[in-house]
């Protein structure tokens, strides 16, 4: 591997603490060292931003909600055509785009990791085969477990053990990284149409509350001392006055201590969740509540789930919400129940800065982000393609940097909007360190991947840099919005373990990722109560035989093995 | 005023994309300049100026720019995309997509125009003297809008689905139309002049007038008796109940 | 004395089991054949095992005749195959699917020897 | 030795409970799989070394497997419009290599679903499609609907795995807790188990399906007497009975993808189901034909965002049915050339169609002897996939899974013959 020396970056990296510092960066066999000899390459940053190679924390970017949303819009598909080229195949798709494009257009942002938000354990297979064809960003994927027959059965008869040994042999058996709660308990009443009302709710035929099946899963994750909390998208998504359900599920974590440095419970896409009102026609932000709470409580982090107006795919394991989207819009709808484990669904649609309703959704990602004073609580996501494209992360960046960039945006937004929301009111601008931890640092921390040497650019680190052709010092983020925005738009420089992938925004190799995914064990007697459960539903219940049923090696070529479990 | 010429040099056996070929892109240019514009055929790029013999009289704008193409183009697809002004005539048969995405100006086809002639048409008007294939004036897979403005003119007869999504402009039929015309209009006008089968399947809004004979009707439209539009006495229907449709089906 | 029906095709368990053995008479045999109703059978007053030509607007085919009674009046089921394909319509509906199924065909009973699928095939060189 | 689970390469239910016997790399039994399976992976006369001709009428010489690759590598490469049909039949390994391939030659890359279930992609893109896995109808279907399918002869396990008389968590009494209800033009064998055969007209399957959603609306005012020689009190009560289900599936087939009206008769059938969910819960899945053709499909959609009929002759895929598929082109005579692999063209495209393949140069690549065979120039034998050959297969309802390997060969497999055409292609034309 080449030695490389970047010389003359302003760097911001939050995890080591470097604030917009300028220095060099030695790299030397994929890895960030102290020096190198002198007869590394060379690249001048002449003074422009460096940040550690971007991670994701939450995306949709693999696997068969994915894909079922390519077979349904060829009319998607069709946007963002580019030929092939000796070195890229094909793009297409601005949704949900190919799997070349998906990973052209994170390194061409300067992204380096991204995490798939929702691997359901039977249909593992297909999310790794599709990982083994996104090209240059490494992966991992989170494991559904929320509606789960296995996981359900063993918190009726208290068995917090059996739950761990479940969760271990889940994540082995779908090679994932962490936990994902999806609507808990919601998925199994989707089997029948119907789903939880709320966190006390019992799920029928398990008898099971959601805030049990929580509170289960966290302790489970504490006791096999996963890397990431567990990763919990909450009940009643997308129904006006569902923030009460959001706040009461903040506090069931409140008291568990995490084994690593990190947040106990971290809430996804909370935009979704921060709905205040009774239904559409009184709808309001709770994004300011919501963030109060942040501002008071340490032990969870939230992302944004920020809207993007115009074209969108949602799909999530929240079968019911996505059901209840496309009645309401008469939009195409695909519902992927699976069996013993949770719901599906995927629905097109667009959002409009005319509709009030978009533009309170539009504005209550950016509350969170604003309203919550430490930057490290808030990650930006859009959680793609729900609330839109990953490729329009560059222009949720220049809002957060710039009250001007609101402000435009707010022209075109329904008057009704400002009477619901805060948004006008917020005066913050975030500042490149911010926004390094938004879109980098954070991610990572949450993830525990800041030991595998991800999103910062410490010595030991990964090499995976991205260089922005924009010099902070010369640069005033919050009138330049659109400097900002086309600079993060395409990377003058990505570098992914080293190797230089992106030049001037154009793609200039496509080595493949590793997949990282975590080995973990429970006390073998709970294994073994756990086993015999599995084998009698396997024989009784599923479709597939257990032998059949696990994620194969053949399918992860280049893995990362996280081991873990029981102290 | 500037006159475009395009003699086929060929019989074109595997389909050539011609894109290219629209008031738009030859307003202005030479006939060298023509020339070097590349087609498609199949997968290898050709210059027009080997698949046509090009003659340019005069020099003018997109709305002053008439193109002439002598011969049979029923292996030219695209002709005429997203042309926005101007005027092309086709004196012979016409391959798929003609005059797609269009939005201004006005195509003629005196012979036979291949399917999706109109596709996803914003405004301008067509006009084929002779049948049409299937989708006219129709959207592409997956897209709530086929059609939103203009209007398309057939003299002779279309296949199936023509006028599928439509959300605006008007379609005329002069002759008999396949099955399901009109389906999931949602805002614009077909008028058949001769007859199809089952036509308006889940219309939301627009209108269709079938003034030859409907021999299948959809069990989906509500009955409600007679009204003269034109002078001319139908029966109204209005549907397609399943979708809660406002559309009107006048049907002899 | 011909007649009129509707030709349709479709899966049959023995023309699975001999799909990866096309050239053998077991295939002739599992896909080879025309199944309709008794009454139409009288009607050309041929009996199970004959041979009946079909013929259609795209093309016609020699098979032995087959009673099924689930077929009603007037329908025909030749199994899918090269025997079937000989009388398919190509014209694919602007979608891409050709005619299998619903296409118009007479039915009458002939001396005509069955074509093997080579020789189906060669027809076609 | 018995190699146990082994998944059967034959249909979309993807079996995988079969239990296979080998003696010294032979297989000598097979269990628990279906006449059709078994006859699959007993495996019978194959292609035994790769053959070529100059005219489709000349006897077939035999060749090296380079001087067959090299020969189809020209075709490619003086291609302007080459077919690459088929791939149903191979694992998803192979088919990442094909579209690689079509791109480099500027093809058509279309497979066995533009003449089986292309139509249902077609209907998906319009309405989309509530579904779900097969064991999530086994446990939970009560009233199950069998439309214009015909699994006794297609699909012989499928009653009994998963649709009919399996026992499930919530349907542990199998057939008895099910009412089971079938639409199709005739009384087939599958109609002769059921509760209730509904005969539908040839060709009318839409208007049918239009008077149950009016039935379901509580609009039946609209319906006539009889619609498509179903009467109206018949669709009333059906409608009540689906309305009434707990959880309701339709399982289709060729009797609504093939017939008149083609795709839109799936449109219809996902919007009857969608609106069926406004009062239980109901899904609709498609009965895939080969035992991989929807791996097919999602691995195009994952590479291309195209399922079939995918159109790589401007260096970006272009997808359009009733333009770009197969037939389409043949129809039209305006292909150079055909590829067919892991599929067989000539035992199913319309005579007309295949009379267009004789005209240009064919290339096979299969196992198996069939129609194909006998419009090739180029012949080029390769492993039986899953059989002689392990990789990935997708269900009829896109859960995926491994094939094993269960006897040697020394045949290629198809995966390294695209290898080496696509270097060859590439040595050609002097690209790296």
């Amino acid at each position: 591997m080449s030695e490389l020396l970047i010389k003359n970056a302003v760097v911001y990296d939050p995890i080591n603490k470097v604030n917009g510092e300028k220095m060099d960066i030695a790299v030397k066999d994929g890895k960030i060292v102290d020096s190198i000899g002198n007869g590394a390459d060379v690249i001048d940053a002449a003074g422009r931003l460096v940040y550690p190679g971007g991670v994701d924390a939450h995306t949709h970017i693999a696997g068969s909600k994915v894909n079922i949303g390519r077979i349904m819009r060829p009319d998607d598909s069709r946007l963002n055509n580019k030929p092939r080229t000796k070195i890229t195949r094909p793009y297409t798709g601005y949704t949900v785009p190919n799997v070349y494009a998906m990973g052209y257009g994170y390194a061409e942002m300067g992204y380096t990791t991204a995490f798939e938000a929702a691997i359901p354990i039977m249909k593992a297979r297909h999310t790794h085969e599709e990982f083994e064809e996104i090209p240059i960003i490494d992966k991992g994927g989170l494991t559904l477990f929320s509606s789960n027959w296995m996981v359900m059965d063993a918190i009726r008869e208290d068995d917090l053990d059996r739950v761990a040994a479940y969760v271990a042999w889940g994540l082995e058996a779908s090679r994932g990284w962490g936990v994902k709660i999806v609507n808990p308990g919601g998925g199994e009443a989707w089997g029948f149409g119907k789903n939880v009302a709320g966190l006390d709710d019992p799920v029928p035929n398990f008898e099971v509350t959601p805030r049990q099946i929580i509170r289960y899963l966290a302790e489970a994750n504490e006791k096999l001392n996963l890397p990431h909390s567990i990763h919990l998208h909450c009940n009643n998504l997308g129904k006006p006055g569902n923030y009460t359900t959001t706040l009461e599920t903040f506090d069931i974590c409140k008291d568990i201590k995490p084994k690593r440095d990190r947040q106990a419970v971290h809430l996804t896409h909370i935009q979704f969740n921060a709905w205040g009102g009774n239904h559409w026609g009184d709808m309001e932000s709770k994004g300011d509540v919501i963030a109060k709470y942040m501002n008071k409580n340490d032990h969870l982090t939230i992302d944004m789930g920020q809207l993007v107006f115009g074209s969108a795919t949602t799909m999530t394991a929240d079968g019911p919400v996505q059901y209840a989207n496309a009645k309401l819009l008469k939009a195409r709808w695909a519902n992927g129940d699976v069996e013993l484990e949770d719901a599906s669904g995927v629905t097109p649609l667009s959002y409009h800065p005319e509709s009030y309703i978009h533009g309170i959704m539009w504005a209550i990602g950016l509350e969170l982000a604003l309203l919550t004073e430490d930057p490290w609580k808030v990650l930006m996501t859009t959680d793609h393609p729900n609330g839109g494209p990953y490729v329009n992360y560059p222009d949720v960046v220049a809002l957060l940097m710039s009250k001007k960039k609101r402000e435009e945006a707010m022209a075109k937004i329904a008057d009704l909007t400002f009477e619901r929301t805060s948004i006008a009111t917020i005066d913050r601008e975030l500042d490149w360190y911010d926004i390094a931890i938004k879109t980098r640092a954070a991610h990572s921390k949450i993830l525990g991947m800041v030991e595998y040497g991800k999103g910062h650019l410490g010595v030991g680190a990964d090499a995976d840099i991205a260089i922005y052709d924009l010099k902070p010092d010369e640069t005033d983020a919050t009138v330049e919005h659109e400097k900002v925005k086309a600079a993060l738009r395409k990377a003058a420089y990505t570098i992914k373990g080293g190797e230089i992938v992106v030049k001037d925004g154009e793609i200039t190799a496509t080595p493949m990722g590793r997949t990282y995914w975590v080995k973990s064990t429970a006390p073998s007697d709970a294994h073994d109560r756990m086993m015999a459960d599995l084998k009698l539903k396997f024989k009784n219940y599923y479709s597939v035989n257990f032998a059949n049923y696990m994620v194969q090696d053949e399918y992860v070529h280049n893995p990362v093995i996280e081991e873990c479990g029981y102290a | 005023m500037q006159t475009v010429t395009l003699v086929p040099k060929e019989q074109f056996k595997i389909s050539i994309e011609a894109e290219t070929i629209t008031p738009d892109n030859f307003a202005g240019k030479s006939a060298q300049d023509i020339g070097a514009m590349i087609a498609y055929e199949g997968n290898t790029p050709r210059p027009l100026s080997e698949l046509f013999d090009i003659t340019v009289d005069g020099s003018a704008d997109a709305a002053d720019v008439k193109i002439e193409i002598n011969g049979n183009v029923a292996r030219v697809k695209r002709i005429g995309e997203a042309m926005s002004a101007g005027e092309i005539v086709i004196n012979g048969d016409v391959d798929m997509r003609c005059g797609a995405l269009m939005r201004g100006g006005s195509i003629t086809i005196t012979g036979y125009a291949d399917s999706w002639v109109g596709r996803e048409m914003r405004g301008g008007e067509i006009t084929v003297k002779g049948n049409a294939g299937f989708y006219v004036g129709a959207g592409y897979r997956g897209e709530p809008c086929g059609m939103t403005g203009g209007k398309i003119t057939v003299f002779g007869n279309v296949l199936d689905y023509v006028g599928e999504h439509l959300c605006g402009g008007e379609i005329i039929i002069k002759g008999n139309a396949g099955i399901l015309p009109g389906i999931s209009n949602k805002g614009g006008t077909i008028i058949i002049e001769g007859d199809t089968a089952m036509p308006g399947s889940e219309m939301t809004k627009g209108t269709i007038i079938v003034k030859g004979t409907v021999t299948e009707m959809m069990p989906v439209y509500q009955n409600e008796g007679t009204e003269t539009v034109d002078g001319v006495e139908y029966t109204k229907y209005v549907g397609d109940v399943t979708v809660d449709g406002a559309g009107e089906l006048f049907v002899k | 004395m011909k007649l009129d029906a509707i030709f349709i095709s479709g899966r049959t368990v023995n023309q699975g089991v001999n799909l990866e053995n096309k050239s053998s008479t077991a295939y002739f045999d599992a896909a080879g054949y025309c199944e309709m109703n008794s009454t139409d059978a009288g009607k050309i007053s041929t009996d199970p095992g004959n041979n009946v030509k079909v013929t259609t607007d795209f093309g016609n085919v020699v098979v032995p005749m087959r009673i099924c009674e689930g077929n009603p009046d007037g329908l025909i089921f030749i199994p899918m195959g090269p025997w079937a394909n000989a009388v398919a319509s190509p014209d694919t509906a602007g979608c891409g699917m050709p005619g299998f199924k619903g296409i118009p065909a007479t039915v009458e009973s002939t001396d005509e020897k069955a074509p093997t699928m080579p020789e189906l095939m060669a027809r076609l060189k | 030795m018995i190699i146990k689970d082994v998944i059967c390469p034959f249909c979309g239910c993807l079996c995988d409970d079969l239990a296979v016997e080998v003696e010294n790399n032979k297989v000598i039994d097979v269990k628990h799989a279906c006449k059709i399976g078994a006859a699959k992976i007993r495996g019978h006369n194959r292609i035994e070394a790769p053959m070529m001709r100059e005219s489709k009428t000349d006897e077939f010489r035999e060749v090296s497997y380079d001087e067959a690759i090299n020969e189809a590598a020209k075709i490619f490469v003086n291609s302007k419009r080459p077919l690459m049909y088929g791939w149903a039949s191979g694992l998803c390994e192979m088919m990442k290599k094909g579209v690689l391939l079509a791109e480099e030659v500027g093809g058509i890359l279309d497979n066995t679903a533009s003449v089986c279930h292309g139509p249902s992609a077609l209907g998906v893109q319009e309405k989309g499609i509530p579904t779900g896995t097969l064991g999530q109808f086994a446990n939970r279907a009560d009233v199950v609907i069998f439309w214009g399918c015909n699994p006794v002869q297609a699909h012989p396990r499928h009653m009994s795995r998963y649709s009919v008389f399996a026992k499930g968590f919530f349907t542990n009494r199998g057939r008895k807790d099910r009412k089971i209800v079938v639409v199709d033009v005739r009384k087939t064998d599958t109609a002769e188990m059921a509760d209730e055969y509904v005969q539908v007209n040839p060709g009318e399957d839409y208007k049918l399906l239009a008077a149950f959603r009016a039935a379901v609306a509580d609009k039946a005012d609209v319906i006539p007497d009889t619609v498509a020689g179903v009467s109206k009190e018949k669709i009333v009560e059906l409608a009540a009975a689906m309305k009434g289900a707990k959880y309701g599936i339709v399982y289709f087939g060729m009797g609504v993808t093939q017939t008149r009206c083609k795709y839109k008769n799936i449109d219809i059938a996902v919007s009857l189901t969608t609106d069926l969910n406004a009062y239980t819960k109901f899904s609709i899945i498609p009965m895939r034909g080969h035992y991989n053709v929807t791996g097919a499909g999602q691995v195009f959609a994952w590479e291309t965002g195209y399922v079939n009929g995918i159109d790589m002759s401007r260096g970006a895929p272009y997808y359009n049915p009733g333009e770009t598929c197969s037939n389409d082109m043949l129809m039209r005579e305006e292909l150079d050339s055909a590829f067919v692999i892991g599929g067989d063209a000539g035992a199913h495209f319309p005579a007309q169609s295949i009379a267009q393949m004789a005209k240009i140069p064919v290339i096979q690549v299969d196992p198996f002897h069939n129609p194909t065979t006998e419009m090739a120039n180029i012949v080029i034998p390769v492993k039986v996939s899953g059989v002689e050959l392990a990789g990935t297969a997708y269900r009829m309802d896109s859960v995926c899974l491994r094939m094993r390997k269960l006897v040697d060969v020394d045949f290629p497999s198809d995966e390294e013959v695209l290898d080496k055409i696509l270097a060859k292609v590439k040595e050609i034309k002097g690209v790296s």
